[in-house]
């Protein structure tokens, strides 16, 4: 089986305030497969979202390249979608209007983008909210429309920015398991990124873990070899994770 | 629901209700805590926990029922209580010292006195270091432990946590907690943690009060008879925890 | 599932105080109240004293009905305000039409930022009521002179706040866009506009308290007409009911301006109608 | 390391472009005066500005004062009523965002008085006060007084509900809170009000100076006009335009210092 996504040495380097010459990641080459949910696990600072969005096309990277399909990503395109670790909706519109907005791009007829928008408002659960904004959802709600909005413009591959950061603990294993739910629903390659490692092992076929501080490098990569839906008190879960930890340093 | 019979009673909580209007948010609380003792919360989402906090430490009046410290009602002004967010609430224009200072300059502490404590507890969380650094120049978990050291430093009659170690990620809370078991241990506070998950609720407390969806009742107590340091892969461990998750799941 | 927290911030807004004196006494309306009336009764006592050569509010609004019927200077008190009112319209409309475009061009675009920007930052610090000399020079003391000095007012704060409304855009709202497969007209479009619009209306509600000023100061220097002539006349004829029923009028016209504005913008922005101003 | 120093260019075609910008402005102004395109009563040009600025310098004819005489006293006038703007508006809108009492008593009368142009004073200020200094300061307090009291007031109102929690919690007592936490996280707030309330102030010493007046930058401009002089109406809004922004540089220096001091 040919990967779907390449990644071959990636290293960035950013400008910041006009004169800092900020390392952010060093060296990382790793493959996605067709189909994989593959979890992107690593501290605040170590330039996992920088990754994320690199594959997205929205930063190129100072080395290296990234191939889809075995073809250079050179920009953003419809073919992957990104979520947002702070949601990042149209403060303007509605959850309908959030989420047709990339059809509507595409010029996709009033009539047909309703019905494909609908589908994915209701997917995510969010049926009887179309009219809502985004002010009047709380933080669950509005990653749902995040969520929706990535899945309706039909991409390939499904980008995820540390997207349930902001949740507390019990509505992120709520929204993990919907995530499952909605992923076994409509089968992509997911790139998820996360620092929570319950997270990484609730839903990743595989794990790749980057070194805390900066520049992110690679660290390992794990296998979860647990069958699905998981148990976050399973005793595998629980030992799998302490094999992450003691192998994770710790940043204070 | 009583400690164990052998500690002596610090705090009571007695029948606390309340009220919004016709809505019926906390419904006829009533537990103790013992001295030192340290007590988890756990609940599932939406269940009031807010208005629980706010009632117990009297940012809101109860409509029925008391909460007694030593058999006297509990009052911000004459107790010690003291409290860490969940958000981070160090003020950014004070130091690190001066915002561990910050709840004994309110509590009126004598000016030797409140300059030996702060060195003290200074030293003891490990902030000697950056005591003279602001709050933007250090890290989330950094201001998380500053605000945990301005709650022990004050002698805290009861001391509350709101999910404090909410966003961190796991090794750091795991260092954290550490360090609070080991702060209680040696500053000997009543401690009452409330947090959402359910891991660290067993693995820092000794009793766990399980809450119930609106209107909030106390649905079930669970004791933690581990010794310390716990383990997360002890089998024992595990059968409380899955037992907890049981007891409030709603996914 | 709801947002539990806010449900709880409403119910404790909603929870019930019992009535006392003391809970009545504290009630922000009836403070309100008392510091109405004691400042009418003050302003009473003063003018009846015959202090500070004021006209008691008794007074001060007879004259300003008195005017509503009676023409002074061939108009009566409500051909005044549209006379004032008159001249911010246009010189408003003008304004904010070339301004809010110009700001929204020079944010957009660096080649026109490049050019226009320090031109306008040598008008910037000028205040448009120093253009009134320059203005009568041009324009004599007739009508296109105080519509200039209104259109000068208002074009600047017009420019700074659109381009400012389009600096302060979080730029992963445009990320959103380009994920998407949009192009850089679409970012404008879907993006720049709606995300800058509250801050195009911030801009307008402070050219309109400009514009105020400016055709006050235009018509306090030359004017047969509006509400700073009668103020004018007032003073002149030593008629402090005049003077102060102009400034009342004045006052409560001014209001109205600005409540509207803020009426058109719940309007065209109903995703803000749910956020709590102060 | 991560972090290195580097220097980045920032393309020069921008540079060039604005340089180029203004010439052309200055170019065109002075071709349109000189070529007679606009007459000469009307408008000034650039070289005749200059002209009249340098023998203003130490002139004090046609107009009664030489130009540092004029910008004094409107410096004067503004510094002084900027001040008091401070000093009486900041207390009053931290009280208002703090003391529910005080904000009942005194809101209504701000709400009043707030939407009545500054300007539309100059009657009673010349009953009250005459043509002197003092007429002036008046106008220009009331102008720049609204900003600092909104913004310390909006500033009270923005501390962090969990900040004054955190507080409540400790017992500390309302004043305790107003003094230990409203006030500092207010700080902020209250600088964004030095600009805007300089604006306002500049914008209406003019306007007073324009009608109420014997000396000052806006007596100027005006003196220009009746004297049919536009070089001297040019050269006073020039003046105007300096002074305002030579203000607006030292309260902006002035403001990042204040800011840098509580932010480090």
């Amino acid at each position: 089986m040919t990967p779907k996504i390449v990644c071959e040495n990636i290293s960035k380097f950013f400008i910041q305030k006009g004169k800092q010459r900020v390392h952010v990641l060093e060296d990382i080459s790793l493959e996605v497969m067709n189909n994989e949910f593959l979890v992107i696990l690593g501290p605040g600072q170590s330039g996992k979202s920088t990754l994320l969005r690199i594959i997205a096309g929205l930063e190129t990277p100072t080395q290296g390249r990234v191939l889809k399909d075995g073809k250079e990503i050179t920009g953003p395109g419809q073919d992957r979608g990104l979520v947002f670790q702070s949601y990042m909706l149209f403060f303007w519109r509605t959850v309908m209007g959030n989420v047709e907005i990339g059809l509507k791009l595409r010029g996709v007829e009033k009539k047909e983008r309703r019905k494909i928008a609908q589908h994915y408002i209701n997917l995510v659960g969010l049926e009887g909210f179309e009219k809502h904004f985004p002010h009047q959802l709380s933080g669950g709600m509005k990653q749902r429309v995040g969520i929706a909005r990535a899945y309706a413009n039909n991409p390939e591959i499904m980008l995820l920015d540390e997207p349930f950061g902001q949740l507390d603990a019990q509505t992120r294993m709520f929204m993990e398991k919907e995530t499952e739910r909605i992923w076994q629903t409509e089968k992509k390659t997911v790139i998820f990124v996360t620092n929570n490692i319950d997270e990484a092992i609730y839903l990743g076929d595989r794990i790749v873990t980057l070194k805390g501080k900066l520049p992110g490098r690679m660290d390992a990569i794990y296998d979860v070899p647990l069958p699905r839906p998981r148990e976050h008190t399973d005793l595998e879960f629980v030992e799998l994770r302490q094999m992450i930890t003691d192998k994770s340093e710790l940043v204070l | 629901m009583g400690a164990s019979p052998d500690r002596r009673v610090k705090i009571q909580v007695k029948n606390l209700t309340k009220r919004f209007g016709d809505l019926l948010v906390l419904n006829n609380i009533s537990f103790d805590v013992a001295d030192g003792e340290f007590i988890s919360i756990v609940g599932p989402t939406g269940c009031g926990k807010t208005t629980f906090l706010n009632t117990l430490t009297k940012l809101i009046p109860a409509t029925e029922g008391s909460i007694l410290i030593d058999g006297k009602e509990a009052d911000p002004k004459t107790h010690n209580l003291a409290f860490v967010f969940q958000e981070p609430t160090c003020l950014p224009w004070r130091t690190v010292r001066d915002n561990v200072a910050f709840g004994m300059e309110v509590k009126g502490f004598p000016k030797d006195k409140l300059e030996e404590r702060l060195e003290y507890i200074l030293k003891l969380v490990g902030l000697s270091d950056c005591a003279n650094l602001y709050p933007n120049q250090i890290s989330a978990s950094m201001v998380q432990r500053v605000a945990v050291a301005r709650a022990f430093a004050v002698e805290p009659d009861l001391l509350l946590m709101d999910e404090p170690y909410g966003q961190l990620d796991v090794k750091l809370r795991y260092y954290l907690e550490d360090e609070l078991i080991r702060l209680w241990e040696t500053l000997k506070a009543t401690v009452i943690f409330v947090t959402h998950n359910i891991e660290e609720a067993v693995y820092v407390a000794e009793r766990i009060l399980v809450l119930s969806n609106k209107p909030t009742t106390i649905k079930a107590e669970v004791h933690v008879d581990l010794p310390r340091p716990r383990s997360l892969v002890d089998p024992k461990f595990i059968e409380i925890r899955k037992k907890v998750t049981e007891l409030i799941r709603w996914w | 599932m709801s947002n539990t927290i806010a449900d709880e911030i409403v119910h404790h807004v909603k929870e019930r105080q019992p009535l006392t004196i003391w809970s009545v006494l504290g009630n922000e309306y009836f403070l309100y109240c008392v510091s109405f009336i004691s400042f009418l009764l003050i302003w009473h006592f003063i003018a009846a004293a015959g202090l500070l050569g004021l006209a008691t509010p008794e007074a001060t609004i007879k004259e300003m009905i008195r005017l509503m019927s009676v023409k002074l200077a061939g108009k009566n008190l409500f051909g005044h305000i549209w006379a004032s009112s008159r001249r911010i319209l246009i010189g408003f409309a003008i304004g904010a039409a070339t301004g809010l475009p110009l700001g929204l061009f020079m944010a957009l675009n660096r080649y026109v930022n490049a050019i226009v920007k320090p031109v306008f930052d040598l008008f910037k610090p000028m205040p448009p009521i120093a253009w009134i000399s320059i203005s009568i020079l041009w324009f004599g003391i007739g009508e296109p002179s105080k519509v200039f000095i209104i259109v000068i007012g208002s074009f600047v704060p017009c420019v700074l706040n659109a381009y400012a409304g389009i600096r302060i855009i979080d730029p992963e709202l445009y990320d959103v866009i380009r994920v998407l497969g949009g192009n850089r007209r679409q970012e404008i479009f879907y993006v720049s506009f709606p995300a800058a619009l509250p801050a195009l209306f911030a801009g307008i509600q402070i050219s309109m308290s400009v514009a105020w000023t400016c055709v006050l100061a235009a018509e306090l220097v030359s004017s047969r007409s509006g509400l700073g002539w009668i103020i004018i006349r007032g003073m002149k004829l030593t008629k402090p009911e005049l003077v102060l029923g102009g400034m009342a009028v004045i006052a409560i016209v001014a209001w109205i301006f600005s409540a509207a504005t803020s009426g058109i913008e719940k309007l065209l922005c109903p995703w803000k109608r749910g956020i709590k101003e102060l | 390391m991560p972090y290195e120093e580097v220097k980045v260019k920032q393309p020069i075609i921008f540079k060039i472009l604005a340089i180029l910008s203004l010439l052309t402005f200055f170019g065109v102004w002075e071709f349109i005066v000189d070529a007679g395109i606009v007459p000469s009563t009307m408008l000034a040009a650039p070289s005749k500005v200059a002209i009249l600025f340098v023998k203003k310098l130490t002139q004090a004819n046609p107009d009664g004062a030489t130009l540092g005489a004029h910008a004094w006293m409107s410096a004067k006038e503004a510094v002084t009523a900027y001040v008091l703007a401070i000093i009486v508006g900041v207390p009053l809108g931290l009280f208002m965002g703090w003391f529910k009492v005080v904000r009942g008593l005194a809101r209504p009368i701000f709400e009043m008085i707030r939407p009545i142009p500054p300007i539309a004073w100059i009657p009673l200020c010349i009953f009250w006060f005459g043509i002197g200094i003092w007429g002036k300061v008046y106008i220009i307090w009331i102008a720049g007084i609204v900003p600092f009291t909104i913004n310390s007031w909006v500033g009270v109102n923005m501390t962090d509900p969990a900040l004054i929690q955190m507080a409540r919690t400790y017992g500390a007592t309302d004043w305790q809170i107003f003094t230990k936490i409203c006030i500092p996280s207010a700080l902020p707030m209250i600088f964004g009000a030095l600009q805007i309330s300089l604006a306002y102030c500049w914008t209406n010493l003019v306007g007073a100076e324009l009608l109420a007046a014997d000396k000052g930058l806006g007596f100027l401009i005006e003196m220009g006009r009746r004297l049919a002089m536009p070089e001297m109406v040019v050269l006073g809004m020039v003046c105007v335009g300096i002074g305002g922004a030579l203000i607006g540089i030292v309260v902006d220096v002035l403001e990042r210092r204040l800011l840098a001091g509580i932010r480090r």
